[in-house]
């Protein structure tokens, strides 16, 4: 158990490595960009659900928050490393507020994700009913449906002019991808990560062990968004534009098929869940023989009866079926998630 | 006398019309072991809940160690060294015999200390192997032994235990009895339970609770002698 | 004096269309715990039930009242059977795949009918109060709803399959104890589920402009509702939908129709902050 | 019920393998290609399909008629599935993969906005052609659609003059309906009305039982609404249900636009007044001669609408813009279309104003009447006045910016 990190962080550094210099010569590095974007936004979902247990469903809230903190703060400040901390400042605290709210309000379960939800819909429909002039932020308007176009995208800090884009952009959010990957493994390693996996698992108990599981679960939930906040930034500086679709019912939505279909409960899975999915949308809009919304519901439907357990727990079982070794944590994961709907049911 | 660590003025609870316990005064000492007993809707998991902090109370006053902690949360309370364990099993199913019990050291010890602690307790408990193994993969009298595990590892001064020797074997109660005795050396506890066999093996004190009241306290042989006592458990449950 | 008699009116109608279209998920939640994504695809598809039964010459208010319910409800019973059947008691992966089917349905329903169907007139004419002219419809779709609700307690309080349904959804292995096949239960609750999210469709479908995708505007507020009510059935959809339907009418006339939707949501959180198992955990507490 | 299944599956059999086979061919090298971004599945497909039937009836026209410069064109499409962040992925694919040697596309203004840089950046010409609230001033950018003040100032007058002097506007709540509201305004005042309130409605509204009775309460004799989208399709039906047509006027100037006017029925849409680029019912040998065509193609005519005219007709000029030309190149092309260019397409005549990029075109006058568009009056080659009060790129060729334009 213990130990085990500084392999991890070689393991984390030799595969994200070895898939930087690998992914680009078979798939533009644009391309590649937004799914390592998604792939962040997953995991923030993957944090909270899946080892918090905390039923979020408006991610996409933080997502956009973190997106237009980034945007109007780029334009107020004519720069982006300030922006860039502000946007996972802004969510966190967002969270947090919204968390002690909830959490202190002993919300649980599906409750949480109606809260959540409204939350989300309320950023959506405050955001959208912006478009008058009276609407500023600073020299920023923030043109309710049609968004907030041309901001200072990414530069090197310091250096306005210097721009981050294309090629260099792809790695910059490689390495922020690996290092929050890193990062959320260590928290999970940690006392706090291990306290939040056994309130996931029973509260009561931990509540009767003596942690309080409000903070923590609000603490967990803050780091979420922070993450969220991140990747809407990244995902700001990818489009060049941010619009209320970021806060939408369908963006939060996807986040958490991308969840369910890489797996809950394990760190790749939600990653590889949401760069795989958002890979198979993007190559479907190439053709237009068949409604690609009738397509996606298929995969979807099929995946759903045929690997249950989600994708990366499915291919992890089946090396162990292949090479005999039992792997703890991802045949455990599958299973926690069913027990879960069913103490629903 | 001893320090008194558990003390209730007027403990009373209500749910809408029906009052689950009614006006319990209710005080235990240092080191002292006590059984509640009672026919089924008595209020004795009622005065529990209230005591742990899953229930608020509608009146009165709890005090541990002299502080109120009447409208303490459960957390609160167990982070003053109050050991407890609910009804069914509560445990962490999908985590492992060392992980429960590593989990709830930490909260009063640091990491090492709290790998050093759960070795501890897990030998003590004689668990050592089954140490790897999921909760969820265990036996009922496995699982009560690992919660008893998690409520001994934080050293208390007070262990509330609700139903501990529910639906085990003979054995498994044996091993119960031990530990609890064990425990009994530097805390005071208090039991729920029905098992009269249990409770004559482990208790001298008991309080009985009776629709909501408490209904005589004494020495157990007294009590189970006790004309009015006898009537309350046949009547009920006849 | 007319405008009040107006606004009385519209919050009536508010509450009334907010019972119609939670009525299906109620239903599929309460006694499955399924959170059915597909909810507003099964009432857009009673829409198009209806146009089409009635471009084929059948009476308005047997396609709405009759046809669309029965058609989405058999659409409902070959989903069930073919996919939902397979995952109960996992709530996340029924998410999932009733996700897909809601894209699936708009894709099948495009490819169907395009994005340009010609709608139904309201089959009721316009009203008149004093000054003001209000939609005559509107008090069909009241009569519905209160209909509804009647229906549904006759139903759960006063039939066999009432019990046994009233039993399941407090403890889900009672019937299984008492010799009813859960399967069949739940086969027969999503067929209902699906029927009622149809008839509601149904019913709105000459109030709105009708497209496939017109799904996705129903699901969010219909499960919001339907959380917010609690535990009890019908209690809980009456109770939240009355809340929701008076703010949101009232915020609607006082501001605007943006911030009687936002004030709905304001309210949601404002009501689970304070009764965080829903209306129905604190009051009407074991009723239906 | 303008698109059953057999015509679909007709039209997307003609399409199929252009669409299939986009890269395989690129690497020929000697197309030339055409760069095309729509959303032809999700939400906005009632604008997005057509639009792409359109531009691959203009290539395939383009194509028989011997290609361009002697090559023939091949069409790159992407559907965007009605997400935003797809129009910024493929706009870069289109780009910077594909390099396409112009891109169409774009329907909201938000998904115009998330490509025009991208093109600006890689020089590669872009055509926006759809009706919008105007303003965009850029060099890369062609847009032929109507703007606010070409149809506000042809609908508002012919309205009031049916209806009266009050007027009440409700409309959709974003950049588009703002500006449009300004500008209906405006009009009302010159022709001596008075705005009795102006409303906004997010696009995902769909109750308008409340506001019904609020324009009740003002008692106007006009109601102008540019609503957009499907959810807004209810209040024209929710009007009718409450009988208020045969009371207080009505006029817009969006509905129709993608065929909403077929969603309704005959009795609820009736007598809504409108002002558009293109009608159906348009009686002259160019549109006749397009119906013909589209029929050909897809079976019946029933998918055009305005949007999806405007997108073929920006095809034809960018065509007619190559040939005049006699290159690819990107500069060449711009000083083509900037040379009082104009095409005599479906609509009627458009030329291309070389100092906004917008086009100068006929604006008529339309009641909508069993579920077509009844031309009443054509106002011929209208200027867009609107962006031509803020935009000038023969005096700033640089000028990259999207004005919102003050009245």
């Amino acid at each position: 158990m213990q130990g085990s990190m500084s392999k991890d962080v070689m393991t984390t550094l030799v595969v994200s490595a070895a898939l930087i210099w690998a992914l680009p010569l078979m798939v533009s590095t644009y391309t590649l960009t937004i799914l390592i974007i998604y792939g962040m936004l997953g995991l923030s979902l993957g944090l909270i659900w899946g080892f918090g247990g905390i039923i979020c469903f408006g991610q996409a809230a933080y997502f956009g928050l973190g997106a237009y903190t980034y945007a109007i703060a780029a334009i107020n400040f004519g720069e982006s490393t300030i922006p860039m901390l502000l946007a996972v400042i802004v969510p966190a605290i967002f969270a947090a507020l919204l968390g002690l709210m909830m959490f202190y309000g002993r919300l649980t379960d599906v409750y949480l994700g109606v809260i959540t939800l409204v939350v989300m819909l309320i950023l959506f429909k405050f955001i959208n009913s912006t478009a008058g002039p009276q609407y500023v932020i600073g020299n920023a308007r923030l043109g309710g449906y049609n968004g907030i176009p041309g901001f200072q995208t990414l530069n090197v800090p310091g250096d306005p002019s210097a721009y981050i884009w294309g090629d260099a952009y792809f790695y910059v959010c490689a390495v922020m991808l690996a290092l929050v990957f890193i990062l959320v493994s260590a928290l999970l390693r940690s006392s706090f990560g291990r306290i939040a996996v056994g309130i996931r698992e029973n509260e009561t108990r931990m509540s009767l062990m003596g942690y309080d599981i409000r903070a923590r679960k609000t603490i967990l939930f803050s780091i979420g968004a922070a993450i969220a906040g991140l990747a809407g930034a990244l995902f700001a500086n990818w489009s060049e534009i941010v619009t209320p679709s970021l806060f939408s019912l369908r963006q939060s939505a996807e986040i958490i098929i991308w969840c369910i279909v890489g797996g809950f409960s394990n760190r790749v899975g939600p990653i590889f869940g949401a760069a795989g999915l958002a890979y198979i949308k993007i190559l479907l809009g190439q053709q237009s023989m068949v409604d690609n919304t009738l397509i996606m519901g298929i995969i979807l439907v099929v995946f759903v009866l045929f690997l249950p357990k989600g994708l990366v727990p499915a291919v992890a079982e089946l090396w162990n079926i292949s090479f005999g070794r039992r792997k703890r944590g991802a045949s455990r994961s599958g299973r926690r998630v069913r027990n879960r709907g069913k103490a629903n049911g | 006398m001893a320090e008194i660590v558990l003390e209730t003025q007027g403990l009373t609870m209500r749910f809408g019309g029906v009052v689950a316990a009614n006006n319990v005064d209710f005080t235990l000492h240092a080191r002292e072991l006590r059984c509640l007993i009672g026919p089924n809707g008595a209020g004795k998991s009622t005065f529990f809940k209230c005591v742990t902090g899953l229930q608020t109370p509608t009146e009165g006053q709890v005090f541990m160690r002299g502080e109120e902690t009447t409208q303490w949360m459960s957390h609160e309370i167990a982070s003053l060294g109050v050991g407890i364990k609910t009804q069914n099993p509560n445990v962490l199913d999908s985590l492992s015999v060392f992980e429960n019990i590593w989990l709830a050291a930490r909260r009063f010890h640091t990491p090492i200390e709290a790998n050093r602690k759960s070795q501890e307790i897990i030998e003590r408990l004689a668990l050592s192997s089954i140490a790897r193994a999921d909760l969820g993969q265990l036996a009922h009298g496995e699982r009560q032994r690992v919660e008893l595990g998690l409520v001994a590892v934080g050293d208390p001064w007070l262990v509330l235990l609700d139903e501990p020797a529910a639906g085990m074997s003979a054995e498994d109660v044996e091993r119960m009895t031990e530990i609890i005795h064990e425990l009994n050396k530097s805390a005071a506890i208090v039991i729920v339970e029905h098992d009269m066999q249990f409770i004559r093996s482990i208790a001298e004190n008991v309080t009985v609770f009776h629709q909501g009241s408490v209904l005589m306290e004494d020495h157990v042989d007294l009590v189970m002698a006790d004309q009015t006592v006898r009537n309350v458990y046949l009547g009920k449950k006849a | 004096m007319d405008l009040s008699a107006v606004i009385f009116i519209e919050i009536l109608y508010a509450v009334a269309s907010l019972i119609m279209i939670s009525a299906g998920l109620a239903v599929v939640f309460g006694m499955m715990k399924v959170i059915n994504l597909a909810h507003g695809e099964f009432m857009m598809m009673g829409g198009y039930t209806t146009i089409t039964a009635v471009n084929l010459g059948v009476n308005v208010f047997v396609a709405m009242l009759i046809i669309a319910p029965l058609i989405v409800g058999l659409i409902g019973l070959v989903v069930e059977r073919l996919v939902i059947r397979h995952l109960y008691g996992r709530l996340i992966d029924t998410m999932l795949a009733t996700w897909g089917l809601s894209l699936f349905f708009i894709g099948i329903v495009t490819m169907i009918f395009g994005n340009t169907t010609t709608g139904i007139s309201t089959p009721i004419p316009g009203f008149t109060v004093g000054n003001y002219q209000i939609n005559g419809y509107n008090f069909f779709i009241i009569l519905v709803a209160i209909a509804l609700v009647i229906l549904l307690y006759a139903v759960l309080k006063g039939t066999r399959a009432g019990l046994i349904a009233r039993g399941t959804m407090q403890r889900p292995d009672m019937a299984a104890s008492l010799g009813y096949s859960p399967d069949r239960i739940y086969m027969a609750t999503f067929f209902c589920g699906s029927a009622l999210s149809g008839l509601a469709g149904a019913v709105l479908a000459p109030l709105v402009g009708l497209v496939p995708t017109s799904g996705a505007a129903y699901i969010a507020k219909a499960f919001i509702t339907v959380i917010a009510g609690g535990p009890s059935l019908i209690a809980g959809l009456v109770s939240s939908s009355t809340v929701f339907g008076i703010i949101s009418q009232t915020f609607s006339f006082a501001v605007s129709p943006v911030m009687g939707e936002v004030a709905l949501l304001v309210a949601a959180v404002v009501l689970l902050r304070l009764l965080p198992q829903g209306v129905t955990g604190k009051f009407f507490k074991g009723k239906l | 019920m303008s698109l059953n299944r057999r015509t679909f599956l007709k039209g997307t059999a003609a399409t199929a393998g252009a669409a299939i086979l986009p890269n395989i061919l690129s690497a020929a090298g000697d197309t030339i290609k055409l760069g095309s971004v729509l959303d032809t599945s999700g939400g906005f497909d009632a604008y997005g399909k057509p639009m792409e039937m359109a531009l691959r009836l203009a290539v395939s026209e383009i194509n028989e008629a011997g290609g361009l410069l002697g090559k023939q064109v091949e069409v790159v499409a992407y559907d965007t599935q009605s997400d935003m962040a797809l129009y910024s992925q493929y706009g870069q694919q289109l780009t910077r993969e594909d390099k396409v040697d112009v891109v169409h596309g774009g329907i909201l203004s938000a998904s115009r906005e998330a490509i025009r840089q991208t093109m600006r950046k890689t020089n590669t010409p872009f055509f926006y052609n759809v009706l919008y609230e105007g303003g965009v001033c850029d060099r890369n950018i062609f847009i032929n659609g109507v703007t606010p003040a070409q149809q506000a100032a042809a609908l508002v007058p012919y309205a009031m003059e049916k209806t009266g002097k009050k007027v009440y506007i409700l409309a959709a709540d974003y950049n588009y309906g703002q500006i449009t509201a300004r500008w209906i305004q405006k009009f009302v005042e010159e022709n001596g009305g008075e705005v009795v309130g102006v409303d906004f409605f997010a696009l995902d509204v769909s109750d308008f039982g409340s506001t019904i009775a609020k324009v009740q309460t003002a008692a106007p004799d006009l109601v102008i609404a540019p609503l957009v989208g499907g959810a807004h399709l209810s209040f024209f039906r929710q009007w009718a249900a409450a009988g208020m047509k045969d009371r207080i006027g009505l006029a817009s100037t969006t509905m129709g636009v993608g065929n909403e006017h077929k969603v309704l029925t005959a009795e609820e849409g009736n007598g809504i007044m409108v002002a558009y680029n293109y009608s159906q019912e348009l009686d002259t040998p160019a549109n006749n001669a397009f119906k013909e065509s589209w029929s050909a193609a897809y079976g019946d005519s029933s998918a055009i609408h305005e949007l999806a005219v405007s997108h073929y007709q920006g095809i034809k000029t960018w065509a007619a813009a190559v040939a005049l030309a006699g290159s690819m190149d990107r500069d060449a092309l711009i000083n083509a279309m900037e040379s009082g260019l104009s095409i005599e397409g479906p609509a009627g005549n458009l030329s291309v104003d070389p100092q906004t990029h917008h086009a100068v075109l006929d604006v008529h006058l339309m009641e909508i009447e069993n579920q077509g568009m009844r031309v009443i009056e054509t106002l011929p080659q209208q200027q867009p006045i609107d962006t031509q009060s803020v935009c000038d790129l023969q005096a700033n060729p640089d000028d990259n910016t999207q004005y919102e334009i003050e009245i």
